[in-house]
């Protein structure tokens, strides 16, 4: 079958992937600037063979629901946007807690508070650290391209199954609003056998739990050191980074989804005065490309990390050189997206500083 | 080649729907194209823009600072674009919805009274398509053939008088002066 | 004798005022636009309101006032 | 007789959309704080939905609440400042959706607090979604086919649903479709604010709305709509007032 | 004849309190469980309360949900198997305070799930605060001067306010203070569960429970409680019954 | 007056210094280990002119309820436990958005999900990172004792309001549930006016606005530096740490709240066996005391991390630090507090190391 | 004839179901002392058993068998 | 001197008070003290425990692990805690509810059928407090003075007949043997 373009918004080409890699259930809450992925599956779903659609009362009940189908084994989605995803907090602890796999969308918006609609990405941290209470971690997959929210959509499903583990896609409302021509994966793997699921034993087998609950605090720590093993796996086997022009690279400006196609224009701008300037872009957010980071150490004088953020992903970058180069900071918030023009700014005066001998 | 283009006016006006016809037969043509629209909360009355970029190498940031290309439907959208237009580029100004005129003389501004042109020949809302019509003539970035089979391609069968419509619209700003 | 005015700056012409009035005089000026872009409603014929309010009570946007 | 705009309602242009209901309750809500003399010991507090900047329509104090909470917020302020009149401003969405806990437990609890609720059927901000009011069939960005009950539930009547608890003292659903009915939903907006100075408990009122963008209608058929529609499934009326039994805690 | 544990109850013994009335429940429950032979497939969700570990009593399968959450969970896996069993047991703490935005909106949108419901007016498991349900003058570890309305809210009464919703198929509220009353609730129960495999909706099941330890009683004197002060308060009875209209959907 | 002291559980005196310290509204809703906060306010508050106890149908109600009270000027507080906690984040990120002080109290257990009830430190990413959506921070607290539990209440509402931020007192279940003798602190200060309080502006003043809604991205960004820049601020006037025996230390201890307690019998220990160990705890978490730790590193050679989680708040000694030492960690989770035993033992493995000349 | 047997593993010594035995047959044995710490129930006269099974009823802790 | 406390038993049996009078009395004489429960869901018929530090310096870790005084009050308990106590500590088992012995040789076991004592002599649930009484007289490390102010001020002076019975279970753990 030839591959064929369609053009489509990025918050509805992964709604139509998530279709494609075996979602049978989404519920959902409507905020902007992810409504459509909502919209898209209230008209798909019903005419899918066990497709559910339905819209919660709330986040929380959408996670919960969530919740509930993916114990019962079923491939199962909610997507939201900042508010929205704090209110889900407990809810995905619960669901790493009992390792469940499902897929989590966070098409960010400015905050905090009610903040603005406009795109952000102030919600790394709470991706990547704090997506609730407790000690656990999230697969958290960073798009930068409508075909991103399509392949992720994809990825993070197999990936959520594979490791049990939530998945967190962590958009943001500049991709998740534009359009780009996308190409749909083929969809061959065949999903997993979940003998853990609790959908009836038919006196079968005994009966199988989903909790989270150990009121002996030594059964809970090895759920937890269990859990934190199998983490080291998948940062062993996910640590994902994407490279453009590092090799010679003596500035490595950095940053994930939507701002990393403007660092990459930044970069090809700088290049072309022939700054040695390039990019790396984390992919996967949790786990940390880390080992990525290291590689760009031999040419690199310093980092330049850029967010739609105060400054949240720039800890992460210094931990991985192991604070061995300066990594300097530049963003915007509230909706406000980095241009080009003023990334090349960045890697400009820091070019100077080199050229000064300053760094 | 890479052209940016900016389309701004009345939420209502059919800019987004314009912008995606652009993005659509760049995107037969085998090119590079993204779109990218303002969006705010639902209520009417604001104005609104969208910026759409063929090129045939990857795209970076979609957001038009300084496009090549500028369709402004309103007089708002008009003083606040109108001096972002990249020295050579060029602007199609509504003029039955623009009062203005600008005198820059580094970009080709093209008038048309388009909602004018419209509403007499019964496209009411079809504005935006007539002044596709003009850019495609002016610019040919994009051409006549592939405007046609994308409006094919977007609007479904069943609406032919819409298709038929959309076609006429073109047209007449195609065939403007 | 009543009067009836509206605030042109206000006035989004939904027509819910020209619906209601129970004297029908009042209309949407099609070839006014306000600042807003709007075609605003206004009172065609002040002599013949009766100062009901029908109007001032359905508009949403608070543009009329009514004297009575 | 001078019919004008209330002292209450800021001298600035709603961002509502042509025709939106929003717009008549805000003047409504203004005159009875104008009529009660209470706009300076008023706090207001704002939904997440199309009020969401009536701070900027509402003279007396406002707070922004995060969706749903508005009658937590309330709650807070008035347990804080009982001397001071305080009302929520909600819409279906924020109201029956994601704040039910908060509509219920703040109703059973007798808050002595003054509802307004702006059920329109849709969640406007958002762009038309369904909203736990949409009617069966009703077509909306989420129930594309249309509402069917089956899938999508059935719609929450909110006055016949706190009706039913302890420490609502007034319920009345109104509507905004006509000068008289506009008349009765002041009547009734006004005696909600009233037992809360008279310590009644909690009091909402239910006001049938439009929303023409959402609905993909004119003004004048959205207004049709509501009488032929709306009107039907959600009947106008006083759901429960025990304004005469000395209200909820029967002291008064 | 012989009575005995039924085969759905694990053979375990149960971590509840002498005395506590969810014992009696998690018989009945699997009784019908057994006498409608759906063990096999069945899936039954646990609250937070003193039944958070009902997983090890009941041998279907079994999901803990967060506080509150029980009826989203559980239509979050009766809507991607329409052909499982379901049912939520809950306290009135889970059910009728953090989860009442769930219960609301399950009973409105008419899930074809089974509710139990166990209202012993405390929170039992974090140590005797007020429930929702907990009397008025009742004294508890946050009403130490017993309950008062005014300040503390009223109690809620679930039955009477679920019934108020369109989708709610069934709500019969029950007791378990006598051998009488004690088959009654079983048959209330076993119509929650048939009704669900009838596709008839949402039903209820409201049972008034003991909770001796923190009403700091005797198991007997518990017992006499639910009788001379719960039943008075809360009646006994059958609040909505949809099943010979075809239920919530009225096609079957 | 002469100081009393008297003998109260963690959780009761916070509440006690709470109401001394001027709390007005508390509303919470009960969860293990923390109850007895709302238990004690229950009984007091009602004596109390102008006190306000209400148990609220849920966290998130609770929170919101504080947000409406703190907006309208009265000191308020609520307090959880850690799911509770993560169902305040929406609530949290609102109250920071707006600027507004009062004072959030996580009494910290075992998770993710349901966990279990006992003590725990794994909301430190939550406390100090992610509190929920959006840019922002919180001022953070870490009691060690039942004496702190009472005055950090104090510290905690004197600092919120004079920041305008929210402040979270960061406990556990240790501390919340252990009795120790506790003299209550002198309160002098008299509380700031409050002109921009939402509380009826009596037609004297123009209406005032609580709100963190800002649709045009500029405004909202502008909003987002203000308070960054007030962080700032924060961060040098309230950066507290306390040292133990950290002079001439080659091995620094660090860890928080309780840890902190075990950390000192630890180190006692190692100094009876002529190792040269100090401790260094962290008593704001948010702002970290990154100079404290810098001061350590003339004569630390290593440094050991102890925490109940699997390690959270690891990395951030590390940036403190700037990775110029190694940093080892040690944890439970689960409700199981690390004894001095094991501490020591971890101890006595650095110093081995040092005197092979492996560190 | 019915019987009445009380299993004192599970037994916790409410006396539920002491308190309903028409027949009040049912004694708590003061004297013995179950692996949990409990005073267990049970029957002290078989023969009077009727075996209603009031007793089975109200046991929360299912640890009567009712044979008639 | 520190000394660190153990005391357990089922839930019910106030061990929990116990530990508190010990910790109050300690406080009283001007000591550091800390005091630790155990807790858990509400559920009743577990075990129940607590730890007490008394100290002249301040209290690290408040968690006992090897207790210098062992109270115990029921098998259970016994069994899990014998063999923790330090070497040279003691133990103090109320042989009511225990039925095991030790043999540890180290230390110093004091046996008392509390419970037994205090029923016979119309003090039901005051077993605790009997042992307290023993403990004051085996160890000396609070005073009866002290224990005597400890339980006035812990008892609120309405309840008089409170303060009579604890000082008269307190009298009889003393005086036993
Ligand atoms: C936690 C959270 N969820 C969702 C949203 C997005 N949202 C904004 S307004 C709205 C619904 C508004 O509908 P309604 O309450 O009916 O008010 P209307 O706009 O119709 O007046 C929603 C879901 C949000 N801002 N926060
Ligand atoms: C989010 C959250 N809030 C609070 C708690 C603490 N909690 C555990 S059980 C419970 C109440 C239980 O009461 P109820 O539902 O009436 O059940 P019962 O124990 O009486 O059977 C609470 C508040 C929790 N675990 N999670
Ligand atoms: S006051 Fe009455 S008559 Fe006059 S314009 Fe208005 S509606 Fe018409
Ligand atoms: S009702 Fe008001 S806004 Fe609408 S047309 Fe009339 S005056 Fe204008
Ligand atoms: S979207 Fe609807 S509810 Fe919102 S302002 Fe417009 S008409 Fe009113
Ligand atoms: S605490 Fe109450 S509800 Fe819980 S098991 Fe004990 S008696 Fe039952
Ligand atoms: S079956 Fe009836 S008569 Fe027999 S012991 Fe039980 S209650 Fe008594
Ligand atoms: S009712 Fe059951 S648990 Fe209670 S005493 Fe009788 S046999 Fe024992
Ligand atoms: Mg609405
Ligand atoms: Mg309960």
């Amino acid at each position: 079958m030839a591959e064929e373009r369609v053009l489509m918004k990025g918050n509805e080409a992964l709604a139509e992937a998530a279709i494609r890699a075996g979602c049978r259930c989404y519920f959902g809450y409507p905020i902007t600037p992810q409504t459509e992925i909502a919209a898209y599956m209230s008209k798909r779903m019903p005419k899918i063979e066990g497709g559910v659609f339905l819209q919660a009362e709330s986040e929380i009940a959408a996670i919960n629901m969530v919740y509930g189908a993916a114990a019962s084994g079923v491939r199962a989605m909610t997507s939201s946007s900042s508010p929205g995803v704090s209110l889900k907090s407990e809810g995905i602890s619960y669901i790493a807690g009992c390792d469940l796999p499902c897929v989590i969308v966070n098409v960010q918006r400015g905050g905090p508070g009610l903040g603005g609609i406009q795109p952000s990405q102030s919600d790394y941290y709470m991706a990547t650290k704090a997506g609730g209470h407790g000690d656990f971690h999230l697969l958290v997959f960073a798009p930068a391209s409508v075909q991103d929210m399509a392949d992720f959509a994809v990825w993070a499903f197999e990936s959520a199954d594979k490791y049990r583990m939530p998945a967190m896609i962590l958009s943001d409302g500049l991709l998740g609003q534009m359009m780009e021509p996308v190409v749909f994966p083929e969809i061959s793997s065949a999903q997993p056998e979940k003998p853990w699921a609790a959908v009836g034993h038919n006196n079968a087998r005994p009966h199988n739990i989903i909790n989270s609950l150990y009121l002996q605090p030594d059964e809970l720590e090895a759920s937890n050191i269990q859990r934190f093993e199998r983490y080291e796996v998948v940062k062993r086997e996910m640590a994902s980074a994407q490279t453009y022009l590092t090799e010679d690279a003596e500035i490595i400006v950095t940053g994930y989804g939507a701002t990393s196609r403007i660092i990459r224009s930044a970069v090809n701008a700088a290049r072309k005065e022939g700054i040695k300037a390039g990019m790396l872009r984390p992919v996967t957010l949790w786990p940390f490309p880390e080992q990525a980071y290291k590689d760009t150490l031999s040419t690199a004088k310093v980092y330049l990390d850029v967010e739609m953020s105060m400054g949240q992903m720039v800890n992460d970058v210094k931990l991985a050189i192991e604070c061995k180069r300066p990594v300097h900071f530049f963003g915007h918030t509230g909706g406000i997206i980095p241009t080009p023009a003023e990334v090349l700014a960045q890697i400009k005066a820091l070019d100077e500083k080199i050229r000064k001998g300053d760094i | 080649m890479t052209s940016e283009i900016q389309l701004a006016g009345f939420g209502g006006q059919g800019i987004l729907f314009a912008g995606k016809v652009l993005a659509y037969c760049g995107m037969l043509d085998g090119r590079e194209v993204s779109w990218l629209p303002s969006y705010g909360p639902e209520m009417r009355g604001g104005t609104c823009n969208c910026s759409v970029t063929l090129s045939d190498e990857p795209i970076g940031s979609p957001t038009v600072y300084n496009p090549d290309i500028l369709i402004v439907m309103n007089e708002p959208s008009f003083v606040k674009y109108i001096n972002e237009v990249k020295p050579g580029g060029c602007a199609f100004v509504n003029t039955t919805l623009v009062d203005s005129v600008s005198d820059r003389k580094d970009i080709d501004i093209y008038n048309i009274p388009a909602t004018a042109m419209a509403e007499e020949n019964g496209l009411t809302g079809g504005a935006n398509i007539v002044m596709i019509g003009m850019l495609i003539k002016k610019t040919g970035i994009i051409s006549m053939d592939g405007i046609e089979s994308t409006i094919r391609k977007m609007v479904p069968p069943k609406k032919a008088q819409l298709i038929e419509n959309n076609m006429k619209a073109i047209r007449m700003g195609y065939d403007f002066e | 004798m009543a009067k009836m005015t509206v605030d042109h700056s206000r006035c989004k012409g939904c027509g819910l005022c020209v619906d209601v009035c129970p004297k029908k005089i009042i209309v949407i000026l099609k070839d006014v636009r306000t600042a807003k872009g709007y075609n605003p409603a206004e009172c065609s014929d002040q002599s013949k309101c009766i100062g009901c309010g029908f109007c001032f009570e359905m508009c949403p946007d608070c543009a009329i006032r009514v004297e009575k | 007789m001078i019919l004008e705009r209330p002292k209450s309602l800021a001298d600035v242009s709603t961002h509502f959309c042509p025709g939106c209901s929003h717009g008549i309750v805000h003047r409504l809500v203004s005159e009875v704080m104008d009529e009660l003399q209470i706009e300076g010991r008023t706090v207001g507090i704002c939904p997440v939905g199309c009020a969401v900047t009536s701070y900027n329509y509402f003279t007396c104090d406002m707070i922004e609440a995060a969706h749903g909470r508005a009658p937590a917020v309330a709650t807070g302020v008035k347990r804080a400042n009982p001397d001071k009149v305080v009302f929520t401003y909600q819409g279906d969405g924020d109201l029956a959706a994601i704040g039910t806990a908060e509509t219920v437990h703040s109703a059973t609890r007798g808050e002595n607090i003054t509802v307004i609720f702006i059920n329109n059927t849709i969640y406007g901000m958002t762009g038309g979604q369904m909203a736990p009011t949409t009617l069966p069939g009703q077509v909306t960005q989420t129930t594309p086919y249309g509402r069917d009950p089956r899938y999508a539930g059935f719609p929450v009547r909110i006055c016949e649903m706190v009706s039913t608890l302890s420490g609502c003292a007034y319920a009345e659903r109104v509507a905004v479709d006509s000068p008289a009915h506009v008349k009765a939903a002041k009547k009734a907006i006004m005696k909600g604010f009233r037992n809360q100075l008279d310590g009644m408990g909690f009091s909402i009122i239910e006001i049938l709305s439009t929303c023409p963008t959402n609905w993909g209608m004119t003004p004048s058929q959205a207004i049709e709509r509501v009488r032929n529609e709306m009107i039907p499934y959600y009947p106008l009326g006083v759901y429960k007032d025990m304004t005469d039994k000395g209200g909820v805690f029967g002291d008064k």
